[in-house]
């Protein structure tokens, strides 16, 4: 009889006389996948949401004098000596004034007895999106200052200092999280098939006595490992979207998609889990399996 | 079939379970092995079956220095030694069908040869009506008959059974002795290690005895 | 012999031959206490800066006309009739026309020109502590638009709303995966001792055979459990100190500090958890005997 | 000490260990129970000792009905009820001496005592060499013996040994025997389930015979 559906006919057997253990090992993997991915899901759409932030961010220098349009160029290239912006636009007093009527709306009366000549002209910088970090930023808003004619530079920095903490904090929070749950994925996996394997010493034991091939012993074990990683991911995985759409369907508020297009793993991520899943419960399988094969 | 030559097995720290044992089992013989309790017979078995392996001398089977195999050609030569251990390692969770069938399956027979093959010898073994049922859920005497119907079932070059009657009646144990002289007809040799005087006492084969890891009669040819 | 250095001598043999096994039984235990425990530091930390943070959200109302200090006492009590406050300044042209003048710093020339007129008065309101979330503070706003004379009311929506919706996002974070957590430590430590319970079935089976007392049994794996549990939740705790200690030193910029006053858990807490790590193991390990005492 | 009426004991689905056993074994009596492979001797052994359970019948050991014994009174019971098993029953990890001396510690003897009777008993079966090594590191004779010596630790009222000699030796066997033979000297009641005809055919203590879970020869005291 040829070897593969030998192979078959014995994962099927293993399967069945073993289910017990066969569940609990899924449920492991799958749990595992399940935390891990979700932290990484989390982890993506907060990167995504910062993104999104960072967009509205922007730094206004004051300044003692209305810009002539020559000299807005050479400021225009003073800045963007420092680093690349996103835009740069020159707000005149009158324009500056303009926007307080708007934004004060019925109350544009106070300005009734006003000139513009209250308040100072602006430059507004938009910068890249590379420019996150607070530090940079602050560094930026240093250099700034030094640029002819600047008063003050403003950039709401109150806040954005503390969204910058907040934001860096969650980020190590998720990172830690995601380590420490990649270890005990790792440790998990590794163990259970050790201990499942353990329960089955006796007969891989036996079949190393009766002379049987390192193919006919391993390749069962192999083919379960990889249904294993198969099935475990793919289980948490689906877990995974079914609790993501409870969140999406339980939080969706308009303000809350306004900040967080919360989405899904791409396909193409979603199958790399899933492959790094079966490759980790191979990859255990196959080191512990080596145990057993000194003949 | 067999050589040993000088051959001593220390188990660590300070066992010394054989000392400078040489044997000759040419193919097709069929020899008794006895001795007390302890006298080394089991691991006499294990060094030939390289279950365990030598600290000094010589092991040979079939043409082949257990001390320098590799892998791949002793599994091959595995498939063709039977053996019947004293505690049987059989696999309790599974059916006594399943545990003769595997000897044949590691070599990938024909399902449907092995399912006679099976058949036929848990008959010739008086255990037909135990083929389904769990091999840790019938009587330790019928447990002993499975793991002897296990080593014979691969038609094995070389058979060693060790103790295959301790729990065996009268009866069943002439069938025992059948069987095994039966494959002993058809070419198989036999290496059988006993308490039991009834199967030796007037046996024709040679006889050996074993004294604290020595082979206290000389080994000649019947 | 008396029956207590039996247990005690048992449990000593017991831990010794098996060692391996308690190892592994022991990481996986602290394993999960740490995942949880970090999880909850976290999540108190995070709470304890949402108060902080809350500490400094005002509602400013702006007015049509400055309030005579008759009006005020009627003003307080519409305001408080709402809800409890923390309290409430009234702020006239003048005050306002101060402040621009300090926030302005250097700039204050360019208020020369002007009168205190062309700034509103208005009342800024602190609330409590309790009125967090950002519906409620909207309705406060919704209400306080209708006391007399008010012009329009501002809290820093954009940024308050932005926080809050961030803020709420990172609890069900927190708290799905404490959820997700508790349910794998749960779930692991059952397993664990029901697997090491499984090795040593035949031991247990055969002092059951020989007469043994269900003390006789139960004691050592008792005794097990708990040093397994204290053990195992001690060594977790000390991993998240170390944890915590490390972020500490790694992140304590001033400005993070400023936000994030960032602390371990009180004494009581970490008796808590450690509590609760053994009656967990204990527990398991009852719950995994009882399927052995069937005499 | 041992009262068997009607007793009758099924394994599911089918198979008929027991039929209508009815046996009574003296305070002191020592007899022998012989039948082929499978007729139901351990099966026998394994409901006095209230291993399984009968489905049909009485079964009265030490003046209590087995099928209605509190679990306390039952593990008082088995102290003083010492069984040899068939599959010898040893934790193969742990040494001989434990092995031993857990069926005097379950009791909550003095350690001392414990001491001296293993290394005695040991010694009376010519393993005391032994008493350091793992009980799954020996050879298969050797385990027997320690599975005796751990029967007739406490000093049983009833001793059931189900083929005590089985991987035993002519000369051990004899040592085995003497053993058994000075227990029963001693007031122990012992009931010896054996397929091995030189420790029962000279002797003059009763000897029982099954057959097909059924008694064949009437149970007549000696
Ligand atoms: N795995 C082992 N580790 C250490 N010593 C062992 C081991 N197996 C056997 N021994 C010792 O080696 C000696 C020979 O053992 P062996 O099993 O070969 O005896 P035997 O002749 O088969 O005895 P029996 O008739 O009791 O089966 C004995 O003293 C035994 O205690
Ligand atoms: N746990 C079990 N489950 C089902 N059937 C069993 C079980 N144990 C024994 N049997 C069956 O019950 C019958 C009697 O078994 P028992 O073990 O009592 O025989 P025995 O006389 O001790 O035989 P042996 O001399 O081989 O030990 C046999 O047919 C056996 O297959
Ligand atoms: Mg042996
Ligand atoms: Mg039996």
């Amino acid at each position: 009889m040829s070897f593969f559906p030998y192979i078959l006919k014995q994962t099927g057997r293993n399967l069945r006389k073993t289910w017990a253990t066969q569940v609990m090992t899924l449920l492991t993997v799958s749990l595992s996948v399940l935390i891990f991915s979700f932290f990484y899901l989390i982890h993506t759409n907060i990167l995504k949401a910062g993104a999104r932030l960072g967009d509205e961010l922007r730094l206004i220098v004051y300044l003692d004098d209305e810009v002539v349009p020559a000299m807005q160029e050479q400021l225009k290239k003073r800045i963007t000596d420092f680093t690349e912006v996103e835009n740069i636009v020159f707000i005149s007093r009158q324009e500056a004034f303009t926007r307080l009527g708007d934004e004060l709306g019925n109350d544009q009366d106070v300005l009734q007895d006003m000139t513009p000549a209250f308040l100072p002209p602006s430059i507004e910088i938009y910068p890249k999106k590379n420019l996150k970090t607070l530090t940079t930023i602050k560094r930026f808003s240093d250099y700034l200052i030094t640029l002819p004619g600047a008063q003050k530079v403003q950039y709401g920095q109150e806040w954005v200092e503390r969204f910058g903490y907040f934001n860096s904090l969650l980020r190590i929070v998720v990172l830690l999280s995601a380590g420490l749950l990649v270890i005990s994925t790792v440790f998990m996996v590794s163990y259970t098939i050790r201990l499942t394997l353990f329960t089955r010493h006796e007969e891989l034991e036996l079949l190393r006595l009766l002379g049987a091939t390192n193919t006919y012993i391993q390749g069962p074990l192999l083919m379960e490992g990889l249904l294993q990683g198969f099935m475990g991911s793919g289980l948490g995985l689906l877990f995974l979207f079914l609790l993501f759409s409870w969140i999406q369907l339980r939080f969706s508020g308009p303000g809350f998609l306004k900040l967080f297009d919360f989405t899904f793993f791409p396909p193409v991520v979603t199958c790399t889990i899933l492959m790094v899943g079966v490759l980790l419960c191979s990859l255990g399988s196959i080191v512990s399996i080596r145990k057993f094969l000194r003949v | 079939m067999v050589e040993l030559v000088k051959v001593s097995k220390v188990y660590p720290p300070d066992i010394m379970a054989l000392q400078d044992v040489s044997l000759s089992v040419q193919r097709g013989e069929m020899i008794f092995l006895t001795g007390m309790s302890g006298a080394g017979k089991t691991t006499l078995l294990k060094l030939i079956c390289s279950l365990e392996t030598s600290d000094k001398g010589h092991v040979e089977v079939a043409g082949h220095d257990l001390n320098r195999i590799k892998p791949v050609v002793l599994q091959r030569l595995r498939q063709k030694i039977g053996v019947a251990y004293q505690d049987f390692r059989l696999l309790p969770q599974q059916s006594v069908y399943q545990n003769v069938a595997m000897a044949m399956e590691v070599a990938y027979l024909p399902p449907s040869f092995i399912r006679k093959r099976v058949e036929s010898l848990l008959d010739q073994l008086g255990i037909a009506d135990k083929v389904d049922k769990l091999a840790g859920k019938i009587s330790r005497g019928e447990q002993q008959r499975v793991a002897i119907a296990r080593a014979a079932a691969n038609s094995p070059n070389l058979l060693l059974a060790d103790e295959p009657t301790g729990n065996l009646d009268a009866t069943i144990t002439k069938r025992v002795v059948a069987l095994l002289e039966s494959l002993n007809q058809a070419g198989t040799t036999l290496i059988i290690a006993t308490h039991d005087q009834s199967i030796y006492r007037h046996t024709n084969h040679r006889v050996i005895h074993m004294e604290q890891g020595r082979l206290t009669e000389p080994a000649v040819a019947r």
